[in-house]
């Protein structure tokens, strides 16, 4: 090049680091914020909430959600949707469990889910990626077609008598459960694979404009493909995490959590436009629903109000991000 | 004569319902200018289109350094050195400029991954060797004006240092000095023995800048030349099939009383304490660099961004505007400078959007009258001379010129008191050029007022009874149409932000 | 915390309170004394065809299809068909416990032309519309699980009238953490009508014969068993000490209860794995819930007592019950009916079949039943 | 050369082959399609479905669902989504019931109540969206958390009811020989697709849906018309309420849960694409009926609601499969007929 580069410090027009900070941490920032302020507020009303073991089953509640979530980021950031999340994860549970009690060796009891989790992914995102339907369309398919089957098949008969040892999100590895394990490492690995590797880079480029990453080569069908595979990885676990947590699997579609998940995605930052977010954000709002359910319990909330007190909780987090975000362009502009 | 290192052959491609190229040809040598003309329509982006692997031809072939060869997408044309500045913007609104510049080909660390420092360096590297110091290479493209968007891209198209590289119409978004700056990059990569595709409608820049031309019309090769052996007639009625005698059509017009009066208005960051005035029957330029606010002024008098500050008096009567729909209904019309984002619906039919402003006009208690509106887009269509084959068309599938005829048709179509085009000729033929010039001439020859927010100069000159220049969201200077010489207005553009645009850049030089 | 009187405002009826012994006695003495006088109150299908003896295809319409607990009683069903022989019995119904779903698939039955209905309701009052007008189009109605409204049906099988429930609950929840113990619920949702009469009857029961205990509170969990598992764990870890017990409403949510006690090392037995570490953290649980899902827990230890009838006989006896209605062997004014194995059941509420006390399942015979 | 647009103008009305063939190949076609192919079945599958009074019964289910599918077509139209409809129909019915047992009011003024209701909380949906740039998706997740929570709060979960039998006419009766609720349904579709076809405000639907900063700036009040369409979504949805509790005669706080993926579903199964932009309401009302006639068809077949759930989730994707391979078949077609227009 004719001109040698300038130290990016150097050169005064090139960074404005109140931006830099602003853009990179808040929506993090801001929901860990929202946990402490939690915490400490309903643990200065009732300390039992700030005791070890309740702090441990926060986190561990929306444990196998956070895991699932960060799936569900890059799906929504890919500019996707997967609705089928909770049907998937029922079915996964029970395929886990009946394979348990059937005498296949407990840890591919555990790894045959994750992998036909993948399968079905693989599948959603052949629709998505070659046949070109709408995500949102596949998956509204894929749920009540997996649940119909789910039901066709087990008709709800519970499975029990897991053999000993298939328990393995009541492991306590010093003294903490199994699954919050889980959501750390994995919440870990995802955020650097998305920030690091070409196709977590793509994940932003297809969510941020199709057309153009194209015309940059990237291949939009297998980014695609990547991302709902990986979608179907982590809904795997989350699923054996939520088969593991009892004596028994109810083989029947828990309701209403891809709602959840979906939530905590968005409440974590994940613009629903496609483009942008972050998967520690999606974990960090898993954990904060579940600080907030826990806290209701607490503080005496009219177990009536519960829901809409949860819903208003969710509506100002989301607020919060929002007018950040506002500030970041206003600085931007300015 | 050296031997060309990229040939394309008898190249046909055809769209639904159009013969974009038949029997196509065209040839580029290592370190050569090629400047590639014709008309709205005539084929120019679907043959780079084809050169760049987004299309693939139905007929032809194409030769690469002599062996035939053909790209099945755009990395593979990438592969080969091939790398393209497109028409149509195409970045990521929610990523930052290192990212957009390296979309694809990010440089990679250890284990492959992405290697953000060096990826941030090299971006400031390339910004740098286009003296773009006004960037932050971590700023979201998103909220970055047109301008400076269009930097991007070329910073982005030059970062797989290429050996053949093609520009669409890179200046179209481009203010004067900017494309001084191109000039300068396209020069240097020039030297460094890059073959150029340069594709403008601003004929001038074919003869600064080019050493040989290539002229399509109607999808058919019409011929190629040295630069120069040809004269801009010749250019012109080689593209046209006719010759045409002026350009600039300015008729003599009677001025009128002021129809449009701004008094101190204020709509930070970008218009500050912004007054003039605008006469019926007057064509008043608006000259500035990018980014020197023009824009926002008129769409803050359009009240898209409603004013903060001042008045805004029409005909005399002082009025509270406060959304487009209130400019309108005091006959305040506005063509926007992006077609894409602001113009234009593109997916909508050219009958949809040439009444999407007026659909009150073109209705009767809220319900649409399809016979009006048929007439209403037909007769935009004749009066622009649109290509396109019916009002039925959808608009995503005209060439950009004639995009930008919509959109003029468009806010015709609303008939305003005062008309405001932000770029009205951005990327559109001089056949067609000249067409809304007359346009333009003609209406306010009927009374309108008109303000025109151009980047090239010679439009501004050529057809401005009056010369206004912004800088940094003030109007800084006023010229009389006979004293409005390049020079000064030039001058009064660029003042001090000369300092400001070299200084950093060598601080980073040293 | 305010009284808590069900979703559905209906009067409540505790029943007498343990006097050592013959409280079971009362109870049943109780029913009886309502069959001495009972004026039917159910409704009658109009002109319906005379099948007596005849093949006869039933529907059975639970609140939802899926479910380990109804699983069950369409087992019950099954059983019964076989032995009658003449009958034949397909279950189908919402995969959703919705109540306009629910409508939706007893209203194709009805066009679909069935000899009978068997159903648990999801609304009393909301399903009565279409029960009706199966009655008028000839249909045999018969409830079981949960009821409607009596005029909307011909009979309901009770599988354990919500007082007794009530009682055994509260009972046992007694025995365990004393008359003056501490306690809170965890149920499905507060608008499932079985779970809020129970509630309602337990307040009502517990508030008469154990003035002293305390009432802590009472938490929503779905049908979910994470959820379940969570809200459990939320009030262990928020009353510490100060709560004694946990009941659980559901077959899911019991289990998962005492999971939770078993997790968090609070279980009452010092015996038992997971044994709290003191008298005063022990967490008792009983609850409503199917033996097979209780097992485990019983064998540790760390559940007592479980509290249920049993499924699948109440779907067995439905079957009878219906059987015996079409037969004309079963007619208004009864006080009794023949349901097969299970002998004869008692008339009670003037249109309602009462399967029995309900069951406790204790350490040594919950090995014995397999539902 | 400059001649040519003209006289390709002037013929501009879309021939009848267009016509024809545009709605022959757009979803509508394929719904059609694929419903008399289900009819046909069914029909020899049971004598009792192709029978007048099945399905005028049906109509009954689909009412509700319908009306709120109506501004649900608008909303995806604009490029947004609705998913507190189901909330919506909750909160309503309760203030229904609750207003009028607990406060005394009477029925007639309760059923106001309950509309409004319907209206503020679509009301809020929509301001937040327009005034705060809430995304929809997000806003109305949450609403669908607060609402469904009021009214349990509203209610402690307690249900109303004991509905004079005036009231039960709209949800169980007929009126000039249909039932009550399927007129209701019908004027209101009409009324719908007139304004999405016909209206003004209808073009500034698909404006906004395809270019939503174009459509500002041609002065359409971008802002105002989704405040109103949100609005609309919460209107329906009360009149839906009402609909319901006067079918069922009784309010529960748990009242259309769910709703909002069934009435999503049945939109984008008629069409309108999720991205915005296109979509009519013809095609939801047939996406309603296809669903409704597989549900009770199937089910009169012998077919349990588990494997029909199977089913509808199949043809859903099926059905926009299908339409995507129709619309390049099409493409090709015309392109031949064009071609050899040229030609001669
Ligand atoms: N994707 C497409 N589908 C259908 N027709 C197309 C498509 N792209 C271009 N066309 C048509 O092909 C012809 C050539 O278009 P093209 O964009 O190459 O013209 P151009 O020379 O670049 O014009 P301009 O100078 O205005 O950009 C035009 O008539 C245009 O309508
Ligand atoms: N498409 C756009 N997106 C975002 N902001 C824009 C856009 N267009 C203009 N702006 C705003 O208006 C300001 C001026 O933009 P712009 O660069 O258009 O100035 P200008 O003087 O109109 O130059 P030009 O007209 O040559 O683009 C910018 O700083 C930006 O804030
Ligand atoms: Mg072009
Ligand atoms: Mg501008």
């Amino acid at each position: 090049m004719a001109v040698t580069a300038p130290s990016l410090g150097r050169s005064p027009s090139r960074i404005t680091p109140r931006f830099k900070l602003g853009s990179l941490l808040s929506q993090e920032v801001i929901l860990a914020l929202a946990l402490i302020v939690i915490v400490l507020v309903v643990g200065s009303v009732n300390a039992r909430y700030v005791s070890e073991r309740n702090l441990t089953s926060i986190f561990l509640g929306n444990a196998y959600i956070a895991v699932a979530a960060i799936g569900m980021s890059m799906v929504i950031i890919s500019g996707n949707i997967d609705v089928s999340v909770g049907s998937l994860i029922g079915v996964l549970a029970t395929l886990s469990g009946t394979l348990a009690v059937n005498g296949v060796p407990i840890w591919l009891s555990w790894v045959i889910p994750v992998f036909a989790g993948m399968l079905a992914g693989a599948v959603i995102g052949f629709f998505v990626a070659y046949l070109k339907i709408p995500s949102i369309v596949v998956t509204l398919g894929f749920l009540s077609i997996l649940k119909g089957g789910l039901i066709s098949i087990t008709n709800g008969e519970w499975i029990r008598d897991l053999p000993a040892g298939f328990g393995l999100a009541q492991e306590r590895p010093f003294g903490i459960p199994m699954p919050i394990y889980f959501m750390i490492v994995l919440t870990i690995l995802a955020a650097l694979w998305q920030r690091y590797s070409a196709t977590g880079r793509a994940i932003y480029a297809v969510g941020g404009n199709k057309e153009a990453a194209r015309l940059s080569g990237i291949s939009e069908p297998r980014v695609l493909m990547t991302v709902f595979i990986l979608n179907g990885f982590f809904v795997g676990i989350a699923s054996i995490l939520f088969a593991t947590q009892l004596e028994i699997i109810q083989s029947a579609v828990p309701a209403g959590v891809e709602l959840l998940i979906i939530t905590a995605a968005v409440v974590g930052g994940v613009s629903i436009l496609g483009g942008t977010g972050t998967v520690v954000g999606a974990t960090l709002a898993a954990i904060l629903l579940s600080a907030i359910g826990s806290a209701l319990v607490f503080i005496n909330v009219s177990p009536f109000w519960l829901r809409a007190v949860q819903g208003l909780l969710i509506l100002v987090t989301v607020l919060a991000d929002l007018l950040r975000r506002r500030r970041n362009q206003a600085s931007l502009k300015g | 004569m050296m031997q060309p290192i990229l040939e394309l052959e008898h190249i046909s491609k055809k769209f639904p319902g159009v013969q974009a190229l038949t029997d196509a040809r065209f040839d580029m040598r290592a370190g050569e200018v090629h400047a590639l003309l014709g008309e709205n329509g005539a084929g120019k982006s679907t043959m780079i289109k084809i050169i760049s692997g987004v299309h693939k031809p139905d007929t032809g072939e194409i030769r690469l350094d002599g062996q035939r060869i053909s790209f099945n997408n755009p990395r593979e044309a990438q592969a080969k050195g091939i790398a393209t500045i497109y028409q149509e913007l195409s970045l990521y609104p929610e990523l930052s400029v290192a990212e957009n510049i390296f979309m694809g080909h990010a440089p990679r660390g250890m284990f492959g991954a992405v290697d953000w420092r060096t990826m941030k360096r090299r971006a400031a590297e390339i910004l740098d060797s286009l003296q773009i110091t006004d960037l932050d290479v971590e700023a979201k493209v998103g909220g970055l004006t047109v301008g400076k968007r269009q930097r991007v891209e070329i910073a982005k198209a030059l970062s797989l240092n290429a050996r053949i590289l093609i520009m669409d119409e890179p200046t179209a978004a481009l203010t004067e000095a900017d494309v001084q700056r191109l000039f300068g990059i396209v020069r240097l990569l020039r030297e460094r023995n890059v073959g150029i595709i340069y594709i403008s409608h601003r004929l001038e820049e074919v003869f600064v800048l080019a050493d040989r031309v290539t002229v399509l019309r109607d999808g058919q090769y019409v011929g190629t030349d040295d630069v120069k052996n040809v004269t801009q007639d010749k250019l012109i009625s080689m593209m046209v099939g006719r010759t045409i005698e002026n350009l600039f059509p300015k008729l003599p017009t009677e001025i009128g009383k002021p129809v449009l009066e701004v008094r101190n208005l204020w709509r930070k960051p970008l218009c500050r304490g912004v007054s003039m005035t605008l006469r019926a029957g007057e064509i008043v330029g608006l000259a500035g660099l990018v980014g020197s606010g023009r824009s926002e002024f008129a769409q803050t008098v359009f009240g898209f961004t409603p004013a903060q500050d001042g008045e805004i008096m029409v005909d005399g009567k002082l009025e509270k505007i406060r959304n487009p729909g209130e400019a309108m209904s005091k006959g305040i019309a506005y063509v926007p400078e992006d077609r894409g984002t602001q113009g234009l619906v593109r997916q909508m039919r050219i009958r949809e959007n040439v009444s999407l402003a007026v659909l009150r006009s073109v209705s009767r208690g809220g319900f649409i009258d399809d016979k009006q509106e048929r007439e209403l887009s037909q007769h935009a269509i004749r009066q622009l001379g649109i290509r396109a084959f019916s009002g039925e068309q959808v608009v995503n599938k005209l060439s950009g010129g004639n995009q930008q005829k919509v959109v003029v048709a468009k806010w015709l179509a609303s008939k305003p008191k005062v008309l405001i085009m932000d770029e009205p000729t951005r990327g559109v033929d001089v056949g067609a050029k000249s067409e809304i010039h007359r346009l333009i001439s003609e209406l306010a020859q009927q009374g309108l007022a008109i303000l025109m927010i151009s980047s090239e100069l010679p439009e501004v000159l050529g057809m401005s009874d009056r010369v206004l220049v912004m800088r940094e969201g003030r109007l800084v200077a006023e010229f009389e149409r006979k004293d409005a010489t390049q020079e000064n207005v030039v001058a009064a553009m660029m003042r001090e932000n000369v300092e400001v645009n070299v200084a950093p850049s060598r601080a980073a030089g040293d | 915390q305010d009284r808590w009187d069900g979703a559905d405002d209906l009067p409540v009826n505790p029943l007498d309170c343990p006097m050592a012994e013959g409280a079971e006695m009362a109870a049943t003495e109780e029913a009886e004394g309502e069959m001495m006088m009972p004026e039917y109150d159910g409704g009658e299908p109009v002109d319906a065809p005379d099948l007596a003896g005849q093949d006869i295809t039933l529907v059975d319409v639970p609140k939802l299809i899926g479910v380990g607990y109804f699983a069950a009683t369409t087992q019950g069903m099954q059983e019964a068909a076989e032995e009658l022989g003449n009958v034949s019995v397909t279950t189908d119904g919402p995969t959703e416990a919705n109540i306009d779903d629910q409508i939706a698939v007893i209203d194709n039955y009805i066009t679909q032309g069935v000899n009978g209905i068997l159903f648990a309701a999801n609304d009393p009052v909301a399903i009565a519309p279409v029960l009706t007008r199966a009655l008028e189009s000839g249909i045999r109605v018969v409830g079981y699980d949960a009821n409607s409204t009596p005029d909307a049906r011909q009979w309901f099988v009770n599988q354990a009238a919500f007082e007794g429930v009530a009682k055994s609950l509260v009972d046992n929840m007694a025995e365990q953490i004393g008359v003056d113990g501490s306690f809170a619920i965890v149920t499905s949702t507060f608008t499932t009508p079985n779970q809020a009469r129970w509630i309602a009857e337990m307040q009502a029961y517990q508030e008469k014969c154990y003035p002293e205990m305390t009432w802590l509170e009472t938490v929503e969990a779905q049908e979910d068993n994470i959820l379940s598992f969570n809200q459990a764990t939320t009030l262990i870890n928020k009353y510490g000490p100060d709560m004694d017990g946990i009941f659980g409403m559901t077959s899911i949510a019991t289990p998962a209860a005492a999971e939770a006690v078993t997790q968090a090392a609070v279980c009452p037995l010092a015996s038992s794995e997971g044994a709290a570490a003191s008298e005063d953290d022990a967490v008792v649980v009983v609850g409503l819930a199917t033996p097979n899902a209780m097992k485990p827990y019983v064998e540790t230890q760390c559940v007592e007592r479980v509290v249920l009838w049993n499924p699948v006989d109440l779907g067995y006896a439905a079957v009878y019950v219906m059987r015996r209605t079409i037969d004309g062997e079963f007619l208004p004014g009864a006080t009794e009916v023949d349901a097969g194995r299970l002998g004869m059941l008692p008339v009670v509420n003037n249109s309602e079949v009462l399967l029995g006390p309900p069951f406790v399942f204790t350490a040594e015979n919950i090995n014995d039943f397999d539902f | 050369m400059t001649t040519l647009p003209e006289t390709k103008v002037l013929d501009d009305a879309p021939s009848l082959r267009d016509r024809l063939g545009s709605a022959l190949f757009r979803q509508e076609g394929v719904l059609i399609l694929i419903g008399i192919i289900a009819l046909v079945v069914l029909a020899f599958g049971s004598e009792n479905f192709l029978t007048v009074d099945n399905l005028l019964n049906q109509t009954r289910f689909l009412a509700e669902i319908g009306l709120i599918a109506l501004p649900m077509t608008y909303i995806i139209i604009t490029g947004g989504i609705d998913l507190s409809v189901g909330a919506i129909v909750g909160v309503s019915a309760i203030m229904l019931g609750v207003s009028w047992q607990n406060w005394g009011l009477p029925l007639e003024l309760a059923i106001v109540v309950c509309i409004l209701t319907g209206v503020l909380a679509g009301f809020v949906n929509g301001l937040f969206i327009v005034r705060v740039g809430v995304p929809p998706l997000i806003m109305t997740l949450a609403t669908l958390a607060f609402y469904r929570g009021l009214a349990e709060g509203i209610s402690e979960s307690r249900s109303v009811r004991g509905y004079p039998d005036w009231f039960e006419q709209l949800g169980q009766g007929n009126f000039l020989g249909l039932p009550t609720q399927l007129w209701v349904l019908i004027v209101f579709a009409i009324v719908f697709a007139i304004v999405l076809a016909r209206t003004t405000f209808g073009r500034s639907l698909y404006a906004i849906g395809n270019n939503e900063l174009g459509a500002r700036f041609s002065g359409i009040p971008v802002g105002r018309n989704k405040i109103i369409i949100y609005s609309l979504s919460g209107l329906m949805a009360g009149i839906a309420a009402w609909i319901f509790v006067s079918r069922t005669t009784t309010t529960r706080s748990d009242y259309g849960s769910g709703w909002e993926l069934d009435v999503i579903a049945a939109v984008v199964l008629g069409g309108t694409s999720i991205f915005g932009g296109t979509g009519t309401i013809i095609g939801t009302m047939l996406g309603i009926v296809l669903i409704q006639i597989l549900k009770n068809g199937l089910a009169l077949t012998g077919v349990t609601s588990d494997a029909t759930i199977v089913v509808i989730g199949s043809v859903l994707i099926l059905s926009i499969l299908i339409n995507n391979y129709a619309g390049s078949l099409f493409g090709a077609l015309t392109r031949r007929l064009r071609q050899t227009q040229q030609n001669t």
